[in-house]
């Protein structure tokens, strides 16, 4: 039983949803229950997988009984022959964290969905569910087209969710997803085909297998124009799906627009999963003295990620709805992540804080996303104004809130800081200076912006505060809702999130143990060099 | 925008010729992807090629392939299916009952007449019980021809398509109404998905055909990975034939699944 | 320039073709402002990467990939003779030799792609039928002012 | 004599798609879309790639076509590019 876990993680949302879309029609209240057991299946099988990986190392799983090196009618079956799937320390965290979030999204969304579109319930679970399939299976595969597919999955189902129910604007938001999302696939296909076609494989370890290897030939793969190609174009790819800064421009409409149970999801966990695929592909298919000795793009990079940085906090500061801000924010992360991921230190710090901040900043955005559901259905809240007081009004809430955002400021017990510290390691290492400058202005960004918001949700806005006349117009959307304290379903997601921030950030050490564990991270590791 | 366009192709465009000069020669058998690299072994698809006989008898190496050793891909694509199906429904679908007056001009017998009517409802009574059976033909055959579940479902949603576009798409959600098309979609999928889970509770993994051996009675376990091929493809066949009407249902009728083209 | 089509173009023409077909696609889904237009500049996109797969999956004078059962071996080449014996000793009929046969990968993988193209079509069609009933357009341009002029504040 | 045709396709492939691409009349567009799918198709089989022939003959040139009429018939017909 123990061994199949790794594929029940993703079945289980798959089978939840399939019994949603044949029994969910006739009564919505099978909806809930199927999909909270769905996915509790889902991170039970995830906890105990990390467990595994946690005493006895990486865990194969062979689809279809197609084991590397077994034999079957007296055939030896190569690898690459099926698929694999593969949890190891990269992955096994994130496994979880996605596992968590997705529950507590479904928890949370019961009522958000029931309220606002009765008769399309059931269509929000299936394709919350299939979402939740293709997030996993992202996470869990070792085989490069296969994760083409779960790509897949998980982007048209987010299509949809974005455009059910939502506004004019959030509609076209959604096309403009829809185009970017398929470009950033089709990117990341072709870079698939041209590592295809010279290595002959579509394994991801056998790929780094090949690319490694070394014949008489020498190492004409290893060096050839088209491996080089393959990487960027999956980069592009990636950079699109994961929102980074100059190709960033769907990522704001879309997750603002969109009904906030589904903001809630996207949010964090699309935007991570992509940026995991992509340190996936630099550590296991690629491998690190590839893409930094032999690539060696790293200034490059990095110095885009300083920009995506700069860019993201400035545009949040420019916003006056909350939302959007937030969305912003999100662009900014994906800069920390992907500069760390970049800065090509030797210790391999700024890499362990980037997959470190993944799993940090699912769980902060998370529960920024949570609160702003909270606040936009049970007080209308739109803009920054509207927060007016609002600790008074809804205190529950606003604690939760208040983990969040100093988790994005980064003050120490919470995992936001940790995650900074080991980037900024990480920065300082390499000499990337230019990156712990943008890391710390970014810091200080966040700290204006959510201490304005705390301003004006302790105190009340000040009558000279420039938006005025902005919320004039808007008063009597927000008026016409009485804030009151939401009940326990909303609240118990917001605050198991923040006590998770709170719990990561106090185990960060064997966290980032853990994860330093990955084959192929850290240099002395047994990785072939050129 | 069309200077963006330019500089996006022209960038993307020169990246890609950049790599063309080192691609292996146009049809050739020895390239990586088809001949394995120097030093490797046997490629992946030669050994697809040359042991598919021996591992699952099934002459079409595309479908053992497709259903079986990349099964878990396949899997997904109906997933996909399932994901486009349901997005769409979630999107147009027009569940609130809005009295609008039928638009009598169309169904005006004057304009339409009647002797075209004659011709194309006689054509197409003709026509779709013969497609509906190359269909089946297809999914059932795919084993050893060209096709398989994807081919066979989507040629049998077209033909419901056609039903629609040349009587109404009344008759046709009347004949495949839209709860049977759902409901036939995630069936489809749990065929799929129940042929893995069974090799599951024989204590192999997921999708592994080879342990339903017992189930089918055949002798050896390729015959039993056959067997279970062609009944994932019907599972394929299913989810793809209905969410391929229910598509062009929600398109062309702005979702209400009536007054359609 | 003879030489050059000679060295370059013709060994690989449908690859040129490819990133043409693709480059033209790209195009048209940056450039064109109507919604239909940049879905069918998104399927063209799509199908190029479907060509350069197919074509990576060519082998001269090979056959479709439907090896009959028990196929004769007595035109298999001498090094695919040697091949096949390595491993076909207790079976009574030779196996297919692989380079008699295109390569099935990249066709599967490419039906996949297709499936999920028009997949992405189906649901990119109803996106802008919802877009078409809320601002009564499907030009890019037209929306944007629509949105701009203030009309669709949230 | 088969690459000839190889070449012949991929040239009436790219003219279609800028065709099509080109037409202001959207219901022309998505027509001359099907004559790519289906002018690929015929490449496909060419090629030895008879299920992805197979497969673009029934989905590009059948079904994402009658998805674009449908779609067309719905909303404009005209474009403005």
């Amino acid at each position: 039983m123990i061994d199949q876990f790794p594929v029940i993680i993703v079945l289980s949302p798959m089978f939840g949803a399939l019994l949603v879309g044949l029994f969910g029609a006739r009564n919505h209240s099978v909806c809930f229950p199927v999909a909270i057991g769905a996915l509790t299946i889902s991170l039970i099988g995830a906890v105990v997988t990390a467990k595994r990986v946690f005493t006895t190392g990486p865990v194969d799983y062979f689809l279809g009984g197609w084991d590397a090196g077994k034999i079957v009618e007296g055939v030896e079956i190569p690898l690459g022959f099926g698929i694999q799937l593969r949890v190891d320390h990269l992955n096994a965290l994130l496994l979880v964290v996605i596992a968590i979030a997705v529950l507590l999204v479904s928890i949370f969304a019961i009522r958000r969905q029931s309220e606002q579109d009765t008769e399309k319930t059931h269509y929000f679970y299936a394709l919350f569910l299939m979402l939740s399939t293709g997030l996993f299976g992202m996470t869990i595969t070792a085989d490069a087209f296969n994760l083409f597919v779960l790509v897949e999955v998980s982007s048209l189902t987010s299509y949809g969710l974005i455009a059910m129910g939502s506004s004019p604007r959030g509609t076209h938001a959604a096309f403009n997803y829809v185009i970017m999302g398929t470009v950033g696939a089709s990117f990341y296909l072709l870079g698939v085909g041209y590592l295809y076609m010279k290595t002959g494989t579509l394994n991801m370890i056998a790929i780094h297998d090949i690319l490694h290897m070394n014949n008489e030939v020498g190492n004409a793969i290893f060096d050839s124009r088209s491996i080089t190609v393959a990487f960027i174009l999956i980069l592009i790819g990636m950079w699109i799906k994961m929102a980074f800064f100059p190709l960033h421009g769907w990522l704001p409409n879309a997750y603002s627009y969109c009904p906030s149970s589904t903001s809630c999801v996207l949010a964090p966990l699309m935007t991570k999963v992509s940026v995991y695929v992509m340190i996936r592909m630099m550590v296991t298919v690629f491998g690190l003295d590839w893409v930094f000795q032999h690539f060696d793009w790293s200034n490059v990079v990095v110095w885009l990620a300083v920009i995506a940085i700069l860019a993201g906090s400035a545009f949040a500061l420019a916003q006056n709805q909350l939302k959007k801000m937030l969305c912003y924010l999100i662009v900014a992360e994906v800069g920390y992540m992907v500069g760390g991921a970049w800065v090509a230190d030797s210790g391999r710090w700024g890499l362990t804080g980037s997959l470190y901040h993944i799993l940090a900043d699912a769980l902060m955005t998370l529960c920024l996303f949570l609160t702003a559901g909270i606040l936009t259905r049970r007080a209308g809240v739109k803009n920054l104004t509207d927060l007016d007081g609002m600790f008074k009004k809804m205190p529950l809430t606003m604690t939760g809130f208040i983990v969040g955002a100093l988790g994005m400021i980064g003050v120490p017990p919470t995992c936001g800081f940790f995650s900074k510290f080991y980037l900024i390691r990480g920065g300082i290492d390499s000499g990337h200076w230019e990156f712990v400058v943008a890391l710390l202005i970014s810091s200080l960004v966040n700290a204006v912006l959510f201490f304005r918001i705390f301003e004006i949700a302790f105190f009340g806005k000040k009558p000279a505060e420039g938006h005025g006349h902005h919320h004039d117009e808007d008063d009597t959307a927000a008026d016409a809702i009485v804030p009151t304290e939401p009940g326990l379903r909303s609240l118990a997601p917001l605050w198991i999130t923040a006590a998770l921030i709170v719990a990561l950030g106090l185990m960060n050490g064997s966290v980032v143990e853990f994860i330093r564990q990955t084959p192929g991270l850290i240099l002395e590791s047994p990785v072939k060099a050129n | 925008m069309k200077w963006l366009a330019l500089i996006a192709v022209i960038a993307t465009g020169s990246l890609l010729i950049y790599a063309v000069s080192d691609f292996p020669d146009w049809g050739s058998a020895s390239s990586p992807a088809n001949g394995g690299v120097e030093g490797a072994g046997r490629s992946v698809s030669q050994t697809f090629i040359e042991e598919t006989d021996t591992l699952t008898h099934v002459p079409n190496i595309v479908t053992a392939v497709l259903a079986d050793y990349r099964g878990y891909d396949t899997m997904f694509e109906t997933v996909v299916i399932l994901a486009a199906g349901m997005a769409i429904f979630a999107i147009l679908r027009v569940l609130r009952d809005t009295e609008k007056p039928v638009d009598q001009s169309k169904h005006d017998p004057s304009i339409d007449g009647d002797h075209q009517r004659i011709i194309i409802g006689t054509t197409c009574r003709l026509l779709i019980p013969v497609i509906q059976l190359f269909a089946l033909y297809v999914v059932a055959h795919g084993h050893h021809s060209p096709g398989g579940g994807f081919q066979g479902g989507v040629i049998l949603g077209a033909s419901f398509i056609l039903l629609g576009l040349a009587t109404d798409l009344e008759t046709a959600i009347a004949r495949f109404s839209e709860k049977q098309f759902i409901g036939l979609a995630c069936v489809g999928i749990f065929i799929y998905a129940g042929f893995g889970v069974l090799g599951q509770f024989y204590g192999r993994g997921f999708l592994d055909y080879g342990a339903l051996q017992p189930i089918f009675m055949t002798d050896g376990e390729p015959m039993a990975r056959s067997h279970a091929m062609l009944g994932v493809e019907v599972g394929v066949a299913f989810t793809v034939t209905a969410i391929m009407f229910a598509i062009y249902a929600n398109l062309a009728s702005k979702g209400e699944l009536k007054n359609g083209l | 320039m003879r030489e050059f089509i000679e060295n370059f173009v013709q060994p690989h023409f449908n690859y040129w073709a490819y990133v043409i077909i693709m480059m033209i696609g790209l195009w048209a889904l940056i450039a064109k402002r109507n919604l239909i237009k940049k879905l069918i500049g998104m399927s063209i996109f799509q199908t190029a990467i479907i060509l350069f797969y197919v074509s990576l999956g060519v082998k001269d004078g090979a056959t479709i990939p439907i090896a009959p059962h028990h196929v004769a071996g007595d035109h298999a080449d001498a090094h695919d003779s040697e091949h096949a014996e390595s491993h076909d000793d207790h079976k009574a009929h030779p196996k297919p030799v692989a380079d008699d046969y295109s390569n099935p990968l990249p066709h599967v993988l490419m039906l996949t792609a297709i499936v999920v193209g028009v997949a992405t079509l189906g649901v990119a069609l109803a996106v802008s039928q919802s877009l078409f009933k809320d601002f009564g357009t499907l030009e890019e341009d037209e929306i944007l002012e629509q949105i701009k002029s203030g009309d669709y504040y949230d | 004599m088969i690459e000839h045709f190889n070449i012949i396709i991929l040239v009436l492939m790219i003219i279609t798609a800028i065709i099509s691409l080109q037409v202001k009349d959207l219901l022309s567009a998505s027509m001359i879309f099907g004559i790519y799918s289906f002018l690929i198709c015929l490449l496909w089989a060419e090629m030895g790639a008879v299920d992805v022939a197979f497969t673009e003959a029934a989905v590009g040139a059948g079904v994402s076509a009658v998805f674009l009429i449908a779609t067309v018939y719905n909303t404009k017909r005209r474009s403005s590019d």
